[in-house]
């Protein structure tokens, strides 16, 4: 183990104190939302008790604070990703899903037109689809999917035929079903190669290893912030400076604007453009406050833990049920992440899910949005179990307990 | 584990490893889709109504012991009943999954009516029954309900047919 | 006064302890951003400290609690409404201006065409401006004002004329500028009887006064939880069930479809189809206790006592400064709230708020986001105080001893 | 109330009552809108440069205090200087503007050479070095600067002219 230590870690989370028919939670559904620190959730107490106002457009002390709060998480946001053009490149959004929204709709509508191409892939949450998919139907673009091999990886095999006509990849970093972590510096490198921008999906990868945007080389990068020890509530879309200002807004309304008269209006530039009506000001305090927890705790020292975490659940899970219960999902650590989907045979996820809460333990069950790649893998939906950096190898203990009982329930 | 017990009765199990009424039905069949896009739950239900009975049903889809057990239970029940009979257990199964939200809203009062109502409806319901723990979990209680909101469709669809 | 207790309200919000300047804070900028109590703050606190998760998509315990929280705050906030169809409603946003903008884009983009008229009036939030302006360039509508008088209020004398090819009449209840309670209900029977809809904003009164959606026969209500004592980051769209369930889809995401192909989606129905992503959860919990503490108070004591302390501040207003200070809104309390526009002879109303800021008085210098309201009346800006229901007289007090000052030294 | 006369310097105020070069150019003086979109400050420089000199200037639009009198004393500071030389001003006045944030971000040593070159550079911008309290109220900057951000914008596009 590293010198990181998780035992404090989850001492700092208020939720784990919580006992669940009988038993301590186990938590496993990182992947869905992370669980809250204590210094997040004190840090939007102090705001709310001590600087709430509306920001920007006072003048009194308050207001004030309440803009250094706001504007304080763009800066530090921007520094967490290593962002090349700094603060004016952080956009905050309601959630990743917003963030996509706001790419497709408004550099999409603005820069594609019809029989461009937009490259997803199968593993794809519904986030990163359903926008584009959107933006056919009133753009006539095209939305063509890389396929993903057997081995639950991107097939770039025939790369160079997909890229014909695209004009963005857009691609997650890490599969919130599958745990394959994609190679994003190489998929930059073909994009730009083929005159394509790439956007990131960086919902499950940014709280679990360091994300430096200027090694990524990439254009678009969304997540939120709910995911990553944060508040829900909050999302961020970051895109590099010389992009973002040349797109027109998105949603309309206060805060977004340069003039408005009876007669129509203009917008205002930098990344307000895109922040219409008063943003999530308290949830900014709590993003600064997680990224200040996550830091503290060393992103790479995350990224270890959590391989470490994954490779020990992964060795038990296929040495403990004679192949009934089968992990959706690279089978070693290599280029994957915390993220366990399991297939039990015979067991349908939701009654794993349902055995399994009456251990205490939290999984997922489901098509966690993203169908397509369900549907590649001829499954209705997994139990998914993922760890985050409070996890622990008991953790697992208590997961496969819980297994063996629901294997022999259903048996 | 008292809990799972109640919800994972012996029938239901059985009825979900060995559902009944598997299979499709082609024209003039009804054939409605239902989804539980929260879970992925999808069954299809294929139904022959003809003068007012329904004489054949058929189902494919997939879910969760839950959803395929209440399916195939219900295969089972509404097969060579008249549509009005049908009409009359989908009523009374879907007031013995709303037991559950009656109980925290009303008072004790309406409570009691509501039990003594779905006692009779238990006893109407037969096999269905088994059913009955579902209300305790109330996120299965959509699983439980999916094959009947799907089969209410079917019926009011078939009925469009004829007039 | 009434039996409310205003003192106790104060006592029960945190920022309240606020100095600023070595003064007590005198927080006169409800109109912006409302305090918020400490119920609300710990209804938050609690929600993340033992309930959190991702909502929906769960089977284990917190997981429903989560959903609890989630889905019982869209019954509680159907019920603080009135509104005729119950929880389903009720759509969950990030603001009122995003509330708007889906409204505009959905129902907006699918009932409107080239040639229809929107309209709204001349006092309106740019979240109402805008949003049209934008489904003008997008869809060749016509965007119409409804003139404001000299006397601060709607001008509808030539109301027959204006509703020509109008389908839709999109208003404020209350002006975030003058005070103005506009006649909602008599608005509602005019639209209706030319066939139109009718859309209100109720940002600035759902906190004020009691609001009753059957009684005001409305069609659409958009307003923001952080105006109502609740968190930032959450808003809401009240739709009457019969046309929501019409609408299509706004941003496409997770949570919103019935079924996602690599060929295409299906859309949930119910409130759902418009909530795309994970929702700010912990912010329905503020929302919630927010509600409770309102209805604590009494919705029609709050009106009340609000205005109560807007004529008092009115008639001194009048009296102190020789005509220095003038009010930009109706003079007396009929048909207005307790939002105090101020033009200072001579004095900026940036300085003016600059000024008042040395005395810990809390004011907003600016358009307001109305601008064209300030191109109206040939302003610039205005510095508005503005009342919640933890004024107090002496608030004004202080306000005016500030005024005096700034008056003095601009001189 | 030391800090409000920090910012309110009575030149600043007089400046503000009796703006100087108030009015506007006709072509071929170049005309350039600058816009505060968070606090509705407008101000429109027009600016006749002549051989490389900044031969009449003239403003209209309106703010607060701050934005007129920065405007105004900005004008009677670069009319009949080379542009070379009103580009040195403006980047003096900004810089004096930006001391504060510096001050918030660096280091001790760093502050001080900035504050130098501050001092320095108020000896050279002669009366607009009332505007100097501007940078304790971090909001009022942008008041300060607006007149300035156009002012640069409007050269630029006398210089494009040229070319
Ligand atoms: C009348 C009115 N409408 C709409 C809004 C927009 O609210 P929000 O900024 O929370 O979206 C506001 C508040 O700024 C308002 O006062
Ligand atoms: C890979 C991925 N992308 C996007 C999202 C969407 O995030 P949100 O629901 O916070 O918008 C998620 C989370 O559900 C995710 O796992």
């Amino acid at each position: 183990m590293t010198s990181f230590d998780p035992v404090r870690v989850r001492a700092d989370i208020p939720l784990m104190h919580r006992v669940i028919n009988d038993r301590p939670i186990t938590y496993l559904d990182s992947g869905a939302s992370s669980l809250t620190p204590r210094s997040v959730i004190e840090a939007m107490d102090r705001y709310y008790q001590h600087h709430h106002a509306n920001v920007h457009r006072g003048v009194y002390q308050t207001a004030n604070e309440a803009t250094s709060v706001y504007e304080g998480a763009r800066e530090r946001t921007a520094r967490f990703l290593n962002a090349p053009g700094g603060s004016q490149e952080i956009v905050f959004t309601k959630n990743a899903t917003e963030a996509f929204n706001l790419l497709a709709r408004s550099w999409g509508a603005a820069s594609l037109s019809a029989g461009d191409v937009v490259l997803v892939s199968e593993m794809e949450h519904h986030a990163n689809i359903v926008p584009w998919f959107q933006l056919r139907d009133s753009h006539g673009i095209e939305v063509r999917f890389i396929p993903v091999g057997d081995d639950f990886r991107l097939d770039v095999t025939r790369i160079e035929e997909l890229m014909r006509g695209v004009k963005l990849v857009s691609v997650t970093a890490m599969s919130n079903v599958l745990g394959t972590i994609n190679p994003i510096r190489e998929l930059a490198e073909v994009a730009h190669a083929h005159g394509a921008l790439i956007a990131v999906d960086g919902a499950q990868s940014v709280a679990h290893s360091s994300t430096d945007l200027v090694a990524l080389d990439v254009d678009f990068l969304a997540f939120s912030a709910h995911k990553m020890l944060g508040p829900t509530g909050l999302g961020v879309l970051w895109a590099r400076e010389d992009i973002l200002s040349t797109m027109p807004p998105f949603l309309g309304g206060g805060g977004m604007i340069k003039d408005v008269s009876v007669d129509g209006y203009s917008a205002a530039t930098g990344p307000s453009r895109f922040e219409a009506g008063t943003p999530p000001i308290a949830e900014t305090a709590g993003l600064t406050a997680a990224i200040t927890y996550l830091e503290g705790l060393g992103m790479d020292n995350i990224a270890a833990y959590e391989k470490e975490l994954t490779g020990d659940a992964l060795t038990r899970l296929a040495l403990e049920f004679n192949g009934r219960v089968r992990v959706i999902g690279p089978s070693d650590t290599q280029g994957r992440g915390g993220v366990i989907s399991l297939d039990v045979e015979g067991v349908h996820p939701h009654d794993v899910a349902q055995v399994l809460d009456q251990f205490g333990v939290c999984v997922r069950p489901g098509h966690h949005c993203a169908k397509p790649l369900m549907k590649r893998f001829g499954l209705a939906a997994t139990a998914r179990a993922s760890f985050g950096p409070y996890s622990l190898v008991s953790d697992t203990d208590v997961l496969l307990e819980a297994l063996a009982h629901a294997v022999t329930m259903f048996g | 584990m008292a809990n799972l017990d109640d919800l994972y009765r012996e029938i239901i199990l059985d009825h979900y490893r060995s559902p009944r009424n598997r299979g499709e039905l082609g024209p003039p069949a009804t054939r409605v889709e239902g989804f539980n896009p929260l879970c992925g739950d999808e069954i299809v239900v294929h139904v022959l109504v003809e003068d007012g009975v329904v004489t054949d049903i058929k189902l494919t889809g997939h879910g969760c012991s839950i959803s395929q057990a209440s399916s195939s239970l219900m295969s089972s029940a509404v097969k060579g009943k008249s549509v009005e009979q049908v009409r009359g257990t989908i009523e009374s199964f879907k007031r013995l999954m709303t037991v559950h939200e009656s109980q925290l809203d009303d008072s004790a009062r309406e409570r009691e009516s509501v039990e003594a109502n779905a006692d009779g409806d238990l006893r109407r319901l037969g096999e269905l029954a088994a059913l009955a723990g579902v209300v305790k979990f109330p996120v299965r209680i959509k699983c439980a309900t999916l094959a009947w909101n799907t089969l209410t469709q079917a019926l009011d669809e078939s009925e469009d047919d004829v007039h």
